[in-house]
């Protein structure tokens, strides 16, 4: 059970994230929202590459043992650097269209339409 | 947004230089440690963040030119051509494959030490091309974090100037 | 023609070389910056062509990142590069290089230039990587790369609140999507320690992870490939976006509709044929899925197109459409797997993604070249326009008879492909999709009457023609959209046919990779 | 030697065209005669003399070319000459008697389909672009009554070639395939057979939409909006709308005889005729034309004598509801054909 509780939190993380996608207005919110599942699924990634009392993959001066998989946090390092760059892309965005629009409800901002 | 308190002031400037060291250090230990270019950027780029906040925009507004902001992108550019470069010189050297390690195991030249079997001491003198390509990532990283957060900062000043 | 090996990695390489150049030579010249910029993607063609007479004489080549061989597999990045993939290649570039020549003129007012360029050979570096690549994770740093590069070129025109408002919702869209993906990858890796797409190919089980994985994999894609339900984003985004960034985002939403064929064929090309619920094989429950999604497209994108004011967002209606047609194609092709007429059907669509990318291309060029001379976009405010724009007038002529399958332009020649294999699976099927190309006819016409026609409005009595870079480039579209519509043998034989059999012949994808390693 | 069979290809596809091209506008202006005689005829009256479309031609050449001010010269002096060589280039695509067509590849049919909307759309953009807003609200027109009677054109020449794909037809939109397999032969039982007399029946109701004839001459309505689409044409550009109506008559009568009637007096046994003689060609093409004929007096002459004009709105619901329903009806029957049989044990 204690081994799946990682897995509880990546399905909690993703749906709390989807839940503030969908049914928040608030367009900093959404970002949240985007946020929330990013970590989610670096979460799931991590937990992937987890084996039971290993040790951080550190060839050299390790302590001996076994490791966790190195890949999965290969992966999770760069989606996490692709994270940032999509969150400040943006937050810059929502700032700007608080500039424009002088609101950040997402009922407000919409002259496209159909 | 304007500076904070004096108290603040002083003790970023105090911590700035170790955070930037620090960050440093993990830029160069990225092919021993679990950190890297882009980790050590970071580190560093959000020491200047906090200079930023500390200070307040206005102050930094003031003491910015275009000229540091143009070299702040060129450094940028230098970062990532560097490591897109060393990616190209795979191809020039050795064995021509793109993304080759040509430097590792080749004693003469800066980290070029080869790694014994088994457990052994750190020794940052190894791995050929990696340290050069997380120099040139932590310079891209630092470059650009701090870049964007200058522009985030910079669009609130004139949100206020209204 | 045989070429070196390396000149896989280089088509992705280049470009992105060439981006982070850029802001240097920026420093020096303007002009300097456009010719490099052009140079550079006109370099990349020629390698991609070259890549491609390889490819389409002696089959699937592999490039494994930074080792010699395929040792190892599990752990290297390796560009697997197939006749699909070079399919779309060759769009890519060709689209990416008319719309920075179309650039030179039409953004000359702009400043931020040098981002502009930048941005899109990032985005040109994207694409190619998207489909060259063999492997999943990598697959999907492609992805966002592409994401945040079209999000940015969206909302290019900061200064107008619907660029913006577009681009927020193209990368919240994209980014959910792409993580929709990662965690796709991530139930695959975890399940069968391999990201590579042909080493997961050869042990797919069709478990039930396999099945969310499934799902989220053709949602997520399909999502960014604008199909009905989830195109809410495309013409706002298509619409909002400079027209010469709408064409290279067409071809960037086709480089996703790629990842839903490689999805399907190839990663999950060993399961097709299983029996799942109902006693239903897995590829007619897949196909038929595909088929209703299409006609719902082609239904809503012609009725959407119809009512539009705006000349962009019209266009972008008619491309969701459009891409019903190829999810028609590709989808009777996965329903009747194995026959006669879902081959020409995999034709049909295989065929229509090129000329869909160049119709639909041409057709944003010459909104663009009305916005360049007018700064109009709203259909009812344009009117006269023949009188003083008589190539453009003949471009959008062509792009209209194109779009809507008029013989003898190309259009036609993979409608017809589409027609007379669908009506085997059910005669409604192409009764709709000739019906609605009619209706698509009668949209355009509409448009041209309210653009083009009319009397001659007094605030446009000095229109003048658009620059000669603008012209040149439309003129490029159009002459590739007349010489494929007249002699459609000749590219169905030569690059269709060869990727339709990429698609069908996974097994082929697979034993380049696994054969050498594990 | 591949040099000469090419430009021999070239030679006979040039021959050919020129042939086609005479013969449908001869044949076309020839049955436009007849029918003003016929319907004046039945209305009563004597009628102008049958070489009398011919004059018109002919003086109508010789006049001259009145461009409008507010018209776009280029593209109202283009469009004629475009929808006439469209129109012209569906002959090519035509068995015409006992001679096969001059091309043929993997689609005619569908390929037909859309170069009939070719003409149409000429009128529709040349009427758009004279500027006149008779021309105009006829433009309008024409493209409504156009995709209206899309529908059920489209559904036909669907459910024609469903039907030959499950009798075992490869190439079904072939024009060469479809005279060589006469539909009536490939049905199984009385459904099938009930299902193709609905679809010709509603065949015979889009021609004369397709040829802008009364009752679905809304688009040009001389008594309403004074010619609509062709209001502001004069001399030669119109004289060239006048000879694309002509052969488009021929070409849509084609179709329905093609698709329909595809028999061949030559090959029935009592005649006693060997195929490919001279003799043997020209009874196919006087039965050919006397077909076309039939076809024209009943689908074009009897309508419109028989029904006064609709409006447009009348128009539009007559193909999009009862015909498109009749047509999805004769689909279904032809689809039930065989199944029923087979589910009565019949077969």
């Amino acid at each position: 059970m204690i081994y799946n509780i990682p897995y509880l939190a990546v399905a909690a993380l993703i749906l709390l994230g989807l839940y503030a996608l969908i049914f928040k207005r608030n367009l900093i919110k959404m970002v949240i929202g985007i946020t929330l599942i990013e970590s989610g699924v670096n979460l799931f990634l991590i937990t992937l590459g987890y084996r039971k009392e290993s040790i951080a993959p550190i060839y050299t001066s390790s302590p001996g043992g076994i490791m966790s998989f190195p890949v999965p946090q290969a992966l999770t390092l760069t989606s996490i650097v692709i994270g940032v760059a999509v969150i400040a892309l943006m937050l810059s965005l929502v700032m700007h269209i608080y500039r424009h629009y002088g609101t950040l409800d997402a009922r407000e901002t919409r002259r496209l339409k159909e | 947004m304007s500076g904070m308190s004096k108290i603040v002031k002083t003790i970023s400037s105090i911590i700035f230089p170790f955070i930037t060291i620090y960050g440093l250090y993990v830029i160069a230990h990225g092919h021993l440690t679990p950190g890297g270019g882009f980790q050590g950027g970071a580190v560093v780029a959000s020491g200047l963040a906090m200079l930023l906040v500390a200070y307040g925009s206005v102050w930094t507004m003031g003491k910015l030119k275009e000229k540091h902001l143009s070299i702040n992108q060129t450094l940028e550019s230098v970062g990532a051509i560097g490591f897109i470069g060393l990616a190209f010189f795979g191809l020039i050297f050795g064995t021509k494959i793109f993304f080759n390690n040509f430097l590792v195991n080749k004693q003469d030249y800066l980290f070029g030490a080869t790694v014994k079997l088994g457990e052994t001491a750190a020794n940052i003198n190894t791995a050929g091309i990696l340290p050069l390509m997380n120099f040139a990532v932590g310079l891209k990283v630092i470059a650009g974090l701090f870049g964007i957060v200058l522009l985030m900062a910079y669009a609130t000043r004139l949100k206020e100037g209204k | 023609m045989n070429v070196p090996d390396y000149i896989i990695p280089l088509i992705v390489a280049i470009p992105l070389l060439g981006a982070f150049l850029t802001p240097l030579v920026s420093r020096i010249n303007d002009k300097l910056r456009n010719i490099f910029v052009i140079i550079v993607l006109a370099l990349n063609a020629v390698l991609v062509f070259l890549l491609a007479s390889d490819i389409l004489t002696t089959g699937i080549k592999t490039y494994v990142f930074g080792a010699k061989d395929l040792s190892y597999p599990i752990v290297r990045i390796l560009f697997e590069v197939d006749a699909m993939s070079i399919f779309m290649a060759i769009i890519s570039s060709i689209l990416v290089l008319v719309a920075v020549v179309y650039s030179w003129s039409f953004m000359e007012k702009n400043t931020g230039l040098d981002k502009y360029y930048t941005l899109i050979l990032l985005l040109t570096a994207g694409m190619l990587g998207m489909v060259l690549t063999g492997d999943m994770f990598n697959f999907f740093v492609f992805l966002e790369i592409t994401s945040i590069a079209s999000c940015a070129l969206i909302a290019f025109w900061i200064h107008r609140g619907e660029s913006v408002e577009a681009g927020f919702k193209y990368i919240v869209i994209s980014a959910m999507g792409a993580l929709f993906v990662l965690f796709a990858v991530a139930l695959l890796y975890g399940q069968y320690n391999a990201l590579n797409i042909a080493l997961l190919s050869s042990v797919i089980q069709y478990t039930f992870l396999d099945k969310i994985a499934l799902v989220l994999l053709i949602v997520a894609l399909a999502m960014k490939a604008g199909i009905v339900p989830m195109h809410m984003w495309l013409p706002d985004s298509y619409g909002s976006a400079p027209s010469s960034i709408s064409i290279i985002l067409v071809s960037a939403t086709l480089a996703s509709l790629y990842g839903v064929f490689r999805v399907i064929f190839t990663l999950y090309g060993n399961v097709l044929s299983n029996i799942a619920n109902f006693g239903i094989p897995v590829n007619v429950f897949i196909g038929w899925l595909i088929v209703a999604l299409a006609m719902v497209s082609i239904l809503i994108g012609v009725i959407m197109a119809l009512i539009q004011t705006d000349f962009k967002r019209l266009i972008a209606y008619g491309a969701v459409a459009e891409l019903g047609y190829m999810f028609l194609g590709i989808g009777a092709g996965i329903t009747a797997l194995g026959t006669a007429y879902g081959k020409t059907a995999l034709d049909g669509g295989i065929f229509h993604i090129i000329n869909d990318a160049l119709d639909v291309g041409l057709l944003f060029l010459v909104a663009g070249a009305i916005y360049y001379a007018t700064k109009e976009t709203s259909l009812d405010k344009l009117g006269g326009l023949a009188r003083n724009m008589k190539y453009t007038t003949v471009f959008f002529v062509i792009g209209l008879l194109a779009v809507a399958g008029m013989p003898p332009l190309n259009g036609f020649a993979s409608k017809l492909l589409i027609y007379e294999s669908t009506f085997q699976l059910n005669p409604i099927l192409a009764i709709v999709a000739i019906l609605s190309s009619i209706l698509l006819l009668a949209v355009f016409v509409k448009v041209f009457y309210s653009a083009f026609m009319g009397p001659q409005l007094p605030k446009f009595k000095d229109v003048k023609e658009v620059p000669k870079s603008m012209l040149f480039s439309m003129g490029v579209i159009a002459c590739i959209i007349v010489i494929f519509g007249l002699f459609p043998e000749v590219i169905i034989n030569n690059i269709v046919e060869p990727a339709a059999n990429a698609l069908i012949g996974y097994s082929e994808y697979i034993s380049q990779v696994v054969a050498g390693g594990i | 030697m591949d040099i000469l069979g090419l430009s021999e290809t070239i030679l006979r596809l040039v021959i050919g065209t020129i042939a086609v091209a005479l013969f449908g506008i001869i044949f076309g202006l020839l049955y436009k005669g007849v029918d003003r005689k016929i319907s004046a005829h039945m209305q009563g009256r004597i009628g102008p003399p049958i070489r009398q479309p011919f004059r018109d031609v002919r003086k109508l050449f010789t006049k001259e070319n009145v461009v409008p001010e507010n018209a776009i010269p280029w593209i109202f002096n283009l469009v004629p000459l475009l929808g006439l060589i469209a129109t012209i280039s569906i002959l090519i695509y035509l068995p015409i008697g006992g001679f096969p067509p001059i091309m043929s590849w993997g689609g005619d049919l569908i390929l037909i389909l859309y170069l009939l909307m070719f003409p149409s759309l000429a009128m529709v953009i040349g009427g758009f672009s004279s500027g006149s807003p008779y021309a105009i609200v006829g433009a309008q027109r024409e493209m409504a009554t156009m995709i209206a009677y899309e529908f059920p054109l489209a559904i036909i020449i669907i459910s024609l070639a469903w039907k030959l794909t499950q009798v075992g037809s490869v190439n079904v939109f072939a024009l060469s395939t479809i005279i060589g397999t006469p539909i009536w032969n490939s049905v199984t039982g009385p459904l099938g057979f009930i299902g193709f007399a609905i679809l010709l029946l509603a065949l015979i109701i889009v021609t004369p939409a397709e040829l802008s004839k009364i009752p679905f001459d809304a688009p040009e309505a001389e008594t309403e909006i004074a010619g609509g689409l062709l209001v502001e044409y004069s001399g030669r550009n119109l004289a060239m709308f006048y000879l694309t109506d002509g052969v488009k008559t021929v070409v849509m009568a084609s179709i329905i005889v093609v698709l329909f009637f595809p028999y061949n007096l030559s090959s029935l046994p009592m005649l006693g005729l060997e195929g490919g003689s001279y003799v043997a060609y020209i009874i196919d093409i006087l039965f050919y034309l006397l077909k076309i004929f039939l076809v024209i007096l009943f689908s074009v002459t009897l309508i419109r004598v028989a029904i006064a004009r609709l409006k447009i709105d009348q128009i539009v619901y007559t193909y999009w509801v009862p015909l498109t329903l009749l047509s999805l009806v004769g689909l279904i029957f032809i689809m039930w054909d065989g199944w029923i049989m087979n589910l009565l044990g019949l077969v």
